[in-house]
């Protein structure tokens, strides 16, 4: 009988991944038939233009440093300093910046250099789960590292 | 945990639920409102009456581990 | 509030009592009074009663509490009409209820309940496809827009069949005695609620009770429409006794065949939703 | 503020930025019991779990390491509170990182079992999580692609949300609890310390719920 079949293999755990690979597998080749019906709307969230011949390349958001920028966001209200960190450069970067064109990510890296608004400011809450998610990962596998020195 | 206590925890949230049921009824109280409030007082009225209906038989306290 | 709570308890209780009556005549036995149940909670109310020592106590307790708030907050719904999508939530999370009440005292027998309890978390899965039909159908989950919607279109019964169907599964699954009750069959003693005895035991007698009112309330009030109470108590009545029909003639599934055929009626309700969402 | 007739009135929203959670009258039933169980794990002692020796009358009771009950412990209320962000966020893709520290956390909670098969069952359902990630940060994508945005208040009502993004969110949420691929679950559910292991199915349970919503309102 196909109900006992279907529940012998749904039973047995070593099959799980099994089981859910195919799931995946049928949405995904359902999806694949879907995507023409699908179309792009880039213009909303977070429009980004890159300056290849900026010092501080991939990181730009254009601006001018102690100013404010041009930055849009989903909720413009909740983020009353918006465009504002994004231009934010010390003095030191600043003279980086001037001096060289191939210090983009030192100079985003260092303290007074640019931090990514979106990431840092006005999507705040996901860059504090991301970390949450690696130190649990850390903890288990310090625990269980730890665990079998014990024994 | 003694039973007069039991005892105060029952009569309490019991005539609280009452209080609320007629004011929901009578609208001094919003339906939601009471509503919510009797959500949280049940489990505790229902505990502690059902505690003390127990109680009768062994009279005295009411014990809480065992075996 | 407290005499809606009271007297739904009540209720529940007496239907469990017509349950086990009507089953007992089917199988051609005289069976227990109708109020059987009713004593029976009563009977256990009055029993000396502790925690064990080897329990958790803060689960075993806390899970009489809320199965107790879990089904007052159900009636709730269905009095001040919120969403059916909560009234879903709190029926999946009695699920909890019943893992905490096989875990919590730590005797292998209320594990295997409650085991077998997470085992059948696919017997929510109908009910999920029955909130999600009804809604492309009324385009509303509130009780009040339902009770309207079939006050001018006709009861859901007709134009949601499938989702009645599945309602009604998922009754069936969380009844006494049905085809798909093997949190509690015998072969493990009682299952999950093995280890509550005295107080603890009627308690969750009286919230079962409420549970079975409120699930056959909702079934009425979802699928037939606003139609007065006592009509209404007739239907849940009638809806009673098809559903002991089913639990006398059924055997008991094995764990795994009942969750495969929950499953899979879940997934033709899924493919009809998805049929009626693209195509018409 | 969105009214829509699916989870009830809105009654509060806690802006984050772009992130703003929220609490309807679903979602704060939800939070409501998650808090419960927080505590519960919390401060509850575990259970003993006895064992019979069957064809007996003996029986035995299993001992709990002091130090593992502090690791499920600590993991179980880590858990809890990814449970209450998941309930809570207004944001797809926060709700999908929610959902994947919800994920990392199960496992952790019964790391410290010294069960064989509890271990064995734990791991495969870690390779399905892992694998869920794909769909489940795709759907965040897609959702992001196809309509510009990733916040619930903007989508909800709107039907701009495709099916495919929909089916990979409901995916990636099965993967990551495991919720009707019942038997790893199950199986996992056998190491002992009931609040603890309580919270993964819980945590689960209540991802699937939100999901749920999540794909009704979009």
């Amino acid at each position: 009988m196909i109900i006992r079949k279907l529940s012998g293999i749904l039973s047995n755990f070593t099959n799980l991944s099994r089981v859910y690979a195919v799931m995946v597998i049928i949405v995904v080749i359902a999806g694949i038939a879907s995507i023409p019906s699908l179309d792009y709307q880039g213009d909303r969230l977070y429009p980004k233009t890159i300056d290849r011949d900026s010092p501080l390349d991939p990181y730009d958001r254009g601006g001018i440093p102690f100013e404010s920028t041009v930055v849009l966001a989903e909720y413009p209200e909740n983020s009353p300093y918006l465009g504002y960190i994004t231009a934010y450069l010390t003095p030191l970067s600043l003279a980086l910046a001037a001096a060289t064109p191939h210090m983009g990510t030192t100079i985003v890296a260092h303290p007074g250099g640019i931090i990514d608004e979106i990431l840092y400011a006005t999507r705040g809450l996901d860059t504090v789960v991301e970390t949450t998610i690696l130190f649990v990962g850390f903890a288990v596998a310090a625990h269980l590292f730890r665990r079998r020195e014990d024994e | 945990m003694k039973r007069h206590y039991v005892q105060l925890i029952a009569i309490i949230s019991g005539i609280l639920l009452i209080v609320l049921s007629v004011a929901g009824h009578q609208d001094i109280v919003q339906v939601p409102v009471a509503a919510v409030l009797s959500i949280v007082l049940a489990p505790v009225f229902l505990i502690s009456v059902g505690l003390l209906f127990s109680a009768e038989v062994i009279d005295g306290d009411i014990p809480f581990m065992g075996y | 509030m407290i005499e809606y709570i009271i007297a739904a308890m009540f209720a529940g209780l007496l239907l469990h009592g017509i349950h086990r009556k009507v089953i007992a005549r089917i199988q051609g036995r005289p069976g227990p009074p109708i109020w059987q149940e009713i004593l029976h909670t009563l009977k256990f109310l009055g029993k000396e009663s502790w925690i064990p020592k080897t329990a958790s106590q803060g689960v075993y307790v806390a899970v009489v509490g809320i199965s107790i708030a879990i089904w007052t907050a159900a009636l709730m719904l269905l009095i001040t009409q919120e969403s059916l999508l909560l009234l879903f939530a709190l029926y999946v999370l009695h699920k909890i209820v019943e893992h905490g009440i096989g875990l919590a005292s730590g005797s292998p027998y209320a594990k295997f309940g409650a085991i077998r309890s997470v085992v059948s978390a696919a017997s929510e899965l109908p009910l999920l496809s029955s909130v999600a039909l009804i809604y492309l159908i009324t385009g509303s989950l509130m009780l009040r827009d339902i009770e309207a919607y079939q006050a001018i279109n006709g009861p859901l019964l007709i134009v949601a069949f499938p989702a009645a169907v599945a309602l009604y599964l998922v009754i069936l699954s969380k009844i006494h005695y049905g085809p798909f009750s093997i949190v509690e069959a015998k072969e493990i003693v009682s299952g999950y609620w093995t280890e509550h005895f005295g107080v603890w035991r009627g308690l969750m007698n009286a919230a079962f009770g409420l549970k079975t009112f409120v699930l056959l309330y909702t079934f009425v009030v979802v699928f037939i429409g606003p139609i007065g109470l006592p009509l209404t108590l007739l239907a849940i009545l009638i809806l009673m006794i098809t559903l002991s029909f089913v639990c006398a003639a059924t055997p008991m599934l094995s764990p795994y065949d009942s969750v495969t055929v929950q499953t899979l009626t879940t997934g033709l309700i899924a493919i009809y939703i998805i049929y009626l969402g693209v195509f018409a | 503020m969105f009214d829509l007739n699916i989870e009830g009135a809105e009654l509060f929203a806690l802006p984050f930025g772009d992130i703003v959670p929220y609490f309807s009258v679903y979602s704060a039933t939800l939070a409501a019991f998650v808090l419960i169980f927080i505590l519960i794990a919390a401060f509850d002692r575990p259970e003993r779990q006895l064992n019979i020796i069957f064809g007996g009358d003996a029986f035995y009771e299993k001992e709990i390491k002091e130090g593992d009950t502090r690791f499920s412990r600590f993991m179980a209320i880590a858990c809890g509170f990814a449970t209450l962000g998941a309930v809570l966020t207004g944001d797809i893709f926060n709700f999908t990182l929610f959902a994947v520290l919800v994920g990392i956390t199960n496992i952790a909670i019964v790391a410290s079992a010294g069960n064989h098969h509890v271990l064995n069952a734990a791991f495969q359902y870690g390779i399905v999580a892992m694998i869920a990630t794909v769909p489940l940060f795709g759907a965040a994508a897609i959702i992001l692609a196809t309509t510009g945005t990733l916040s619930i208040w903007t989508l909800a009502g709107m039907g701009a949300v495709p099916l495919l993004a929909k089916a990979m969110l409901i995916l990636g949420v099965m993967g990551e609890g495991i919720a009707p691929l019942y038997i790893g679950k199950a199986e996992i559910i056998r190491a002992q310390g009931a609040p603890f292991v309580l919270m993964i199915h819980f945590s689960s349970l209540l991802l699937f719920l939100r999901v749920t919503e999540i794909v009704l309102v979009i």
